[in-house]
């Protein structure tokens, strides 16, 4: 394999707003790891919720838009940080397999879908094809010290038909690029439980329960801080703590970062240039123990 | 599903008894509906299949032609199937070089109990066939078939016979 | 000592132990020679070497089986040896070969084209030309222009199985890789499966059902009882359709998948020119990509149809 | 050659898609049909007897019956044709059902079809020629693989009936897993007390000999007269020496050793007696383990042992016995439910499997019969069973249902209870599956008497939290979400094939359903006979089975080895390949394919060589008929012409019909 | 013979069309390098410089002659036997026919044919029905090859026998002669294609066969041929030598212009069928394998003495003296082992007084 891994580059709508930071921190650690982003030109919304929930066609229509948009660049495959938008981005290109399916979808565009670009997570980026290994050998500022619990959501890796990636109940791949940074992660049962962010809206009680039940896992987990991987769950636990810590009665102050942060952190970024300023619960004492090692 | 988009073809299918033949019956067993387009000839094992049988069908008129067997590692005679495969994976690159779609052959393996895939193989390859649509012919042969005529339409006699063999 | 002569000299001595020698004799023009039995030592004084000599031998062997025989070979021809060793057909205590290293045969066929010639009285070769005597005229040619297209590929001058190497090997003509690019096949394969039918169905049409090029095969040496014109089995009737004659071919060229040494004499054979090596060609490239095979190198392989893996590297299972 | 038609409407399930009269008619036309009719069952007494009387009135000799697939009723047809004075095998059957009424939908298209079908087979019928029998001898010794209760059974059932018997095991001691269980359902009696006389009986009995510790290498030839080549492994334990007393035992120093018998609970020492009532009760060397045959040091068992049975440079023999009949028993492994990782994927020391549990609940097991947490041995006193674990979960790749586990799930909750009177037991489960005698009253009992809570439904996390693992599953009979805080977790882990099934397979030629679990003849008639003759199927090794659905099967597949092995002589099956030695030029290819090296080189009247077939070693695959060029061997009843007559039968219709 | 008359080289195909449009021509034309004759098809070339590859044969003895076909004829109600339909081939009559371009030797060989099936004894109306509706228009030889001797069976470049026409080549076209009657209607049918020849062409045509003749190499005396083949009959060794390079196939008696051996056989799916005529081989195995499995002739030697001996000793013997070879050299310059039955001729001469073993 050259070193010069490349892909075009579909942020996703939450990356240009709420997780920023994300999409800041993914941007600096896939440069300095040697992946090429190129962003997809004129991209729009993927067509996931709540597109998908009320018209399967325009919501895959969507995101053939997107895809056909990245094959136009002359890119074979694409990646996104969000796992809401891939999972929409590869149910859309595994339906537009059926012909008829896809005779709906090409009225709903100007040219006809072509396909032929994969779509990929980030996290499956630097965890399959950049690798632990190349991570490790880049880390300037060890995580040495912290106990940092993965937590991946229940879209990362499910459908497994779909994602076909890492295992559906207990995925290991952010938990092998923490270690990499030199992060302790402990066993936690917790990975790929719902946090409820479908519910935000209509069942706000059952979306703090849900998250909060998963910040206590972690503090019982000893965890001095939590990753994820997605946009949403980072919302619910981050943004949400203080209703989670007012309906629970607890004080629960872990921070919850990307793990793209971690792993800028460790390779030796700024904080604020991954967006680190952006979290709501204080990421200070995690930062504060990273400088000091 | 009488056939696949209308008119039937002509298809041969050569079936192992100890397995493909026994899927298809499964697949009857369980109702799976096909295509009514393919004949099933049924062989000892796909061993006996002589790629000839397989030339022989495309150049005498048949649109396509299915090979069947045990799945490697199964067969009933314990590598029937092995030489099978390499003898018609080689039938199978001689077809383009003859003018002929390699596509109106295929080997698969089914076995006895997989009367799901069985119907998933009939009905794809009916469809491939159809999609190839009716082979280029060759000469009309003298055949026996163009002589038919001769026994008037069922080949039955229409009066007394006019030139008693017996 | 010229090469002829020390030939001579090897089969003088064998002879006494031999039924018979198989050789090629001058014959009725100086382009022509036809293969000839060496029974008695003053039949040595018919023998020739040489461009003409273009019959492979040792599509007699099967005849003489169950006698001790030499055999003259050439480069290919020595390759057809070796794959009737592997079969059993010839039992190797039973045969002594002559190797003679070659430098390629005449297409007698591209020498009509080429001059116009109907009584080679005499030919010379030399610096890699040749030059024909018919009547009172003398022409000549570039000798590239007039071998076998077979000679113009090859990759195997030097037989590898023999008993005697008369003179120094010679050095392959081509690399494996220019021996494997073939004009005719390139023309096939550039058609379309159309085109291609039609090829087939021109070609056989003119095809005489006359057997020529069976029986001038080292490897099909059913000859005698060949399914083409059997009654029990039946596979084919006798007319001579289109269909039946490419059936034909059809049989031919799947019972040498695996077997060809690609001599080249069915086709050479052909009385009106139909190219049916292409398809053993074809087949051949099929058998070294799927099984890495080339016939007639071990006498002590089995060719591939005649065996198998459990595991085929190269077979892939397709799915419809 | 005079043919008459037959075609059956199999009452409404052939005549429903096809019009049979139709059929008939045309089949009239075909080349030497002289007679052609329908009937509602062909296969029924009066179908046969019209056939039957058809033969003779219209001087048939030879018969087509259009029905079902010949898998089913080819053998009743040539016993019918037979009875009317034909040789049985100038029947030829065109497949209608199976082929053509059940999976087509349109009557016309069927109704080609099935004229088609007919015609293929009175077009090879026309070329069939009347084949008859050759006997041979057959070898009156049963091989049995597998030395669970269904071999056993199989085993001592043979050897009463006077057959000799092989019982290979390939463990040191035969038990199999019944051997590993504590108590049965629905009885709860001891389950080593009942085995034991049997597997007493089994060593003891003179026509049987026992090879423990021994695997099958290969095995060829053909029904009546099998090799079976078997390897007796290194067990570094002269077993004629051996008395079992187990000193060595005690004074192994590597007691680090995994106790393969008692599932990973505990551990053993390298050299091991499984368990007390082992048979033969003799010690076996873990070479993995032996710090002698590891290090080259210690030997301390050579030196304490009283007959001095220990020989550390033991290698590996293969004994070669000849047999005429095979009986499969190889039993079931268990699902590895390190694969469910919302389970703790294995990492959960308290989450165990049922076997494991059984071998806790045994008073001969490791723990003495008492119930201990593995992560701290405390007792627990919620204990949770998880049924269907690698069973009925396609997402997994094990779409079926295992059985039995339903049944030693309520065992286990009845015994928890006892051992543990203070206990609670919950069972989390998709259906309760208790359908033989005495088992549905056996549920009941562990829920009403035993206090066994049942919850339906599937679990969908474990998870340790303070000291307990939760247990997060649905309850959908209460449409709500469960988490019962559990000590111990009982996961009821799915059957499937021994690892080595495959391999068998393989080895005795039969084949294996999509599970892996090996394939009998037929789902219904033919339950325990194979494809392969004189190879039979005992046991899980079909299937998943509990004990007396094993030890029946058993049963049964003796009674097919001692029918088969009762006559002296067996009939050989007379399709098989001829060389026609004036085709044949010498050339030996098909020496070379045949699998069963049944064609030999003879010399024929030229000097020249030639090929022969044995005949009795031909099984009739047909290989050898393609290698051969010119057609000399030739496979009867599947002849180049019978098969070519079959291809040219469509193709002159088809032809003829787009000359229309 | 009527007078000379002169074409030119490029009116051929108008005459071939005009003789098209009520006949099936077949004309000489090159395929892949071999010259065949095939139909006339005014879209391909006729090509006339050397011997056609296969003799004009298959005009009238097609290498399958269907006889007839037949069917079985069943009572519908019993599907018992009701006699036999038959569809005589003889009953569709074949077009009248002309092949141009043939050579002096090839046209002889039809003389053969008529001696063994339009005789006293026999009249095979399969042949003749073909023989008496074709014409033949016959090249005269410019220049015969190294495998030509038609002369010594008694042929000549320019012999007109058999034929109906004969063509001379001169600069810039052909001397037309009409041999017979047909010939003359064929000529006629397009007279306005020919010009008279004039005294010039009709010399340089006599002067182009005289050339022609005085090319041919010395010719042998074959009257002693038949006892000398017979004094060699029993000589194995002979026959061995002479096959040593025979690979026993079919083509030089299929080439041969008056090799006439044939099967019949039936193709039939039990109901239906036809009886097929097609040409066999004396060369081939399996033309004289007996039933019982025993050949009389079981070696190439065996069979190699029975097709020279029949062209040069039983033929003669049974038809007034006459060889049945033309000369025509296609049997030696196709042969894929360059067997020269010339050699076999000379060699049994020159040990004509030898008795065998």
């Amino acid at each position: 394999m050259s070193d010069r891994i490349s892909y075009a580059y579909y942020p996703g709508c939450s990356q240009t707003g709420s997780a920023i930071d994300y999409d800041m921190s993914t941007r600096e650690v896939m440069r300095d790891l040697g992946v090429e982003l190129n962003e997809v030109p004129d991209w729009t919304c993927c067509g996931s919720s709540p597109a998908h929930a009320i018209d399967g066609a325009l919501s895959a229509a969507l995101s053939a838009r997107n895809l056909e948009q990245a094959r136009t660049m002359g890119a074979g495959r694409l990646t996104t940080p969000c796992p809401s938008c891939l999972a929409n981005l590869r149910t859309a290109a595994r339906k537009l397999r059926a012909p008829l399916f896809k005779e709906r979808v090409d009225r709903l565009l100007d040219e006809p879908y072509q396909g032929g670009v994969t779509a990929k997570s980030t996290l499956e980026v630097l965890f399959a094809e950049v690798g632990p290994e190349k991570v490790a050998a880049r880390v300037i500022l060890p995580l040495t010290g912290l106990k940092i619990v993965p937590y991946y959501g229940c879209l990362t890796t499910r459908l497994k038909e779909v994602m076909q990636f890492d295992s559906e109940e207990n995925p290991v791949s952010m938990d092998a690029l923490l270690r990499a940074c030199g992060a302790e992660v402990p066993d936690f049962s917790f990975k790929t439980e719902c946090c409820g962010a479908s519910l935000a809206i209509p069942k706000k009680d059952a979306v703090v329960a849900l998250s909060g039940k998963i910040m206590e896992m972690a503090r019982l987990a000893g965890a001095d801080a939590v990753a994820v991987a997605c946009p949403l769950c980072q919302m619910n636990l981050d943004l949400r703590r203080g209703q989670i810590n007012r309906a629970m009665g607890t004080r629960n102050d872990i921070p919850v970062f990307y793990f793209t942060q971690l792993i800028g952190l460790a390779l030796g970024f700024a904080p604020d240039k991954l967006g680190v300023g952006k979290l709501c619960v204080n990421p200070k004492r995690v930062l504060d123990r990273i400088v000091r090692s | 599903m009488s056939d696949v988009g209308g008119k039937e073809l002509r298809i041969i299918g050569f079936l192992c008894n100890w397995c493909s033949y026994g899927g298809a019956d499964a697949a009857g067993v369980g109702r799976f509906s096909q295509p009514t387009d393919l004949r099933i000839i049924r062989m000892p094992c796909t061993g006996r299949v002589d790629p000839l049988f397989v030339l022989k069908a495309l150049v005498s008129g048949a649109d396509g032609v299915l090979v069947s067997g045990c799945h490697p590692r199964d067969c009933h005679y314990s590598e029937g199937n092995y030489y099978a495969r390499r003898r018609l994976e080689v039938l199978k690159r001689l077809l383009p070089m003859l003018g002929i779609h390699e596509d109106r052959f295929h080997y698969t393996w089914v076995s006895a109990s997989e009367g799901a895939r069985w119907q998933q193989v009939v009905t794809r390859f009916t469809e491939r066939i159809h999609e190839l649509g009716p082979m280029d012919s060759l000469d009309p042969e003298l055949a026996v078939c163009a002589i038919r005529e001769l026994g008037g339409e069922n080949g039955q006699a229409d009066q007394p016979a006019p030139a008693s063999g017996e | 000592m010229s090469q002829l002569t020390e030939l001579k000299e090897a089969i003088r001595k064998a002879l006494p132990d031999l039924d018979l020698v198989l050789g090629w004799r001058e014959g009725y023009d100086a382009l022509h020679a036809p293969p000839y039995h060496i029974r008695r030592q003053e039949d040595l004084e018919h023998l020739v070497f040489g461009p003409m000599c273009v019959n492979n031998l040792a599509s007699q062997l099967m005849h003489l089986r169950g006698k001790k025989v030499g055999i003259i070979v050439k480069g290919c021809d020595a390759r057809s040896v070796v794959e009737l060793l592997q079969e059993k057909i010839v039992n190797r205590e039973s045969l002594v070969i002559f190797a003679m290293p070659c430098k390629g045969v005449l297409d007698v066929k591209k020498i009509r084209r080429a001059l116009d010639i109907d009584h080679a009285r005499e030919v010379h070769f030399h610096n890699g030309t040749i030059e024909i005597t018919s009547g009172d005229k003398t022409s000549s040619v570039e000798l590239k222009d007039v071998l076998a297209d077979k000679c113009l590929r090859c990759h195997y001058p030097n037989a590898t199985e023999y008993d005697h190497f008369i003179g120094e090997p010679v050095e392959p003509r081509v690399s494996a890789e220019e021996a494997a690019a073939d004009p005719a096949m390139e023309e096939l394969a550039g058609m379309d499966l159309t085109e291609r039918f039609a090829f087939w169905k021109t070609h056989m049409n003119r095809c005489l059902r006359c057997y020529a090029c069976r029986n001038s095969c080292p490897l099909c040496f059913c000859r005698d009882v060949c399914l083409a014109d059997s009654r029990d089995p039946h596979w084919q009737s006798q007319e001579t359709s289109v269909r039946e004659k490419w059936m034909f071919q059809m049989i031919h060229a799947m019972h040498l998948a695996g077997r060809c040494t690609q001599c080249g004499e069915c086709e050479r054979a052909c009385p009106v020119g139909i190219p049916i090596l292409l398809l053993k060609k074809h087949l051949n490239a099929v058998v070294k990509d799927l099984f890495n095979y080339e016939a007639g190198i071990d006498p002590t392989a089995t060719p591939p149809l005649f065996t198998f893996k459990v595991e085929e590297e190269n077979i892939k299972e397709i799915e419809l | 050659m005079r043919i008459g038609v037959f075609v059956c409407h199999c009452g409404s399930n052939i005549a429903a898609r096809v019009n049979c009269a139709e059929v008939a008619k045309a089949a009239l036309n075909f080349p030497d049909v002289v007679f052609a009719t329908d009937e509602v069952y062909m296969c029924s007494e009066p179908g046969q007897e019209s056939i039957r009387k058809a033969i003779v009135e219209h001087r048939l000799d030879g018969v087509v019956v259009a029905s079902c697939s010949p898998r089913m009723h080819e053998v009743t047809f040539r016993r019918t044709v037979e009875r009317a004075g034909l040789n049985r095998y100038m029947v030829e059957m065109a497949n209608i059902r199976e082929h053509v009424s059940w999976i087509g939908h349109d009557k016309d298209s069927n109704t080609r079809k099935a004229i088609d079908l007919v015609r293929i087979a009175a077009a090879k019928l026309r070329r069939d020629k009347p084949l008859t029998f050759k006997t041979f001898e057959v070898v009156k010794k049963v091989l049995v693989v597998g030395g669970g209760v269904a071999g056993i059974q199989a085993a001592l059932d043979c050897a009463d009936a006077g057959l000799d018997v092989v019982l290979v095991e390939r463990k040191s001691t035969i038990g199999g897993r019944m051997a590993q269980l504590d108590k049965t359902f629905p009885t709860v009696d001891c389950s080593t007390c009942v085995l034991g006389p049997k597997m007493v009986d089994a060593a003891q009995h003179t026509r049987i000999s026992l090879m423990a510790y021994s695997e099958i290498e290969d095995v060829s030839g053909y029904v009546g007269n099998f090799t079976a080549r078997i390897k007796r492994k290194a067990s570094y334990v002269d077993f004629s020496k051996c008395t079992g007393c187990g000193l060595c035992t005690e004074k192994c120093p590597s007691k680090k050793t995994f106790d393969d018998f008692n599932e990973g609970v505990g551990t053993t020492t390298a050299i091991n007696i499984p368990f007390p009532q082992a048979i033969p009760k003799k010690a076996v060397i873990n070479p993995a383990t032996c710090l002698k045959l590891t290090k080259g040091k210690c030997g301390a068992c050579a030196k304490v042992c009283p007959t001095g049975a220990i020989n550390f440079d033991m290698r590996e023999e293969i004994v070669e016995e000849r047999v005429g009949a095979v009986i499969a028993a190889t039993g079931y492994d268990l699902f590895d439910h390190s694969k469910y990782e919302e389970y703790g994927g294995g990492k959960l020391p308290d989450v165990i499997t049922s076997i494991q549990y059984e071998r806790m609940l045994s008073a001969s097991g490791p723990t003495g019969g008492h119930v201990k947490r593995p992560s701290d041995g405390k007792e627990p006193k919620t204990v949770v069973f998880v049924s269907c674990v690698g069973s009925r979960d396609p997402a997994k790749g094990r779409p079926y249902c295992s059985n039995f586990c339903c049944m030693y799930i309520a065992k286990q909750s009845i015994l928890t209870k006892d051992h543990i009177p203070d206990s609670q037991s919950y069972v989390f489960y998709i259906d309760i599956r208790a359908p033989q005698k005495g088992y549905e009253e056996f549920t009941r009992r562990a829920q009403e008497e035993y206090g066994t809570r049942y919850i339906r439904g599937r679990v969908s996390k474990i998870y340790p939290e303070g000291g307990k693992l939760i247990v997060r599953g649905a309850d959908t009979l209460l449409g709500t979400q469960v988490e019962v805080q559990a000590d111990l977790v009982v996961l009821a882990v799915g059957v499937e094939p021994t690892p080595g099934a495959g391999k068998l397979a393989e080895k005795l030629r039969i084949s294996t359903d999509q599970n892996g679990f090996f394939m009998e003849s037929h789902p219904k008639l033919r339950p325990v006979e194979t494809n392969t003759a004189g190879v039979f199927l005992a046991g899980a090794c079909q299937g998943p089975k509990d004990i007396p659905a094993s030890v029946a099967q058993g049963s049964a597949a003796a009674g097919k080895a001692i029918s088969l092995l009762a006559r002296e002589r067996l009939e050989a099956d007379p399709q098989v390949s001829h060389v026609n030695p004036k085709r044949c030029v010498g050339c030996m290819k098909c020496v070379r394919v045949c699998p069963f090296k049944a064609i030999k080189e003879t010399t024929g009247r030229d000097g020249l060589p030639k090929a022969e077939v044995i005949e009795a070693m031909c099984q009739g695959c047909g290989i050898c008929s393609v290698v051969c060029p010119q057609g000399a061997v030739q496979l009867e009843h599947f002849k180049d012409d019978q098969i070519l007559a079959e291809v040219e039968a469509l193709c002159r219709t088809w032809v003829a019909k787009s000359c229309e | 013979m009527m007078a000379s008359l002169f074409i030119v080289s490029k009116d051929i195909p108008q005459w071939l069309a005009a003789m098209a449009k009520t006949r099936k021509v077949f004309a000489t034309q090159r395929e892949s390098g071999a010259i065949i004759f095939k139909p006339y098809d005014p879209g391909r070339e006729v090509v006339f410089e050397r011997e056609s590859v296969t003799s004009c044969k298959e005009a009238v003895f097609p290498q399958t002659k269907v006889l007839f076909s037949y069917f079985v004829k069943k009572n519908p109600e019993t599907g018992e036997t009701a006699g036999v339909a038959i569809e005589e081939s003889l009953n569709k009559p074949a077009p009248q026919a002309v092949v141009f371009g043939t050579r002096p030797c090839g046209t002889k060989g039809f003389l053969t044919f008529d001696r063994v099936f339009d005789c006293d004894r026999i009249r095979d109306p399969y042949y003749t029905s073909l023989r008496e509706r074709t014409a033949f228009i016959t090249l005269a030889c410019d220049r015969p090859g190294a495998t030509c001797f038609c002369h010594w069976v008694g042929g000549a470049p320019d012999d007109p026998k058999g034929s109906d026409a004969l063509l001379t080549p001169v600069e810039g076209g052909f001397l037309v002669e009409a041999v017979t009657e047909k010939g003359e209607e064929l000529v006629n049918e397009a007279r306005s294609l020919f010009a008279e020849a004039d005294e010039k062409r009709r010399e340089e045509g006599a002067a182009v066969r005289d050339k022609a003749k005085g090319m041919l190499t010395p010719k042998p005396d074959l009257t002693d041929i038949g006892p000398a083949l017979e004094k060699r009959f029993r000589d194995l060794d002979f026959w061995e030598d002479m096959t040593a390079a025979c690979v026993s196939c079919n083509m030089c008696t299929y080439l041969c212009p008056t090799c006439y051996c044939f099967n019949i056989t039936d193709e039939s799916d039990g109901q239906a069928g036809v009886r097929l005529r097609t040409w066999d081989a004396c060369m081939s195995q399996q033309y004289s394998l007996e039933a019982s499995g025993h050949n009389p002739r079981p070696t190439r030697a065996h069979r190699m003495r029975n097709r020279v001996n029949h062209k040069f000793w039983y033929h003669p013997k049974e038809y007034g003296g006459v060889i049945s070879c033309c000369g025509c050299g296609r049997c030696v310059k196709h042969c894929p082992g360059s067997v020269d039955i010339r050699r076999i001729l000379l060699t049994a001469l020159e040990r004509k007084d030898e008795d065998a073993e």
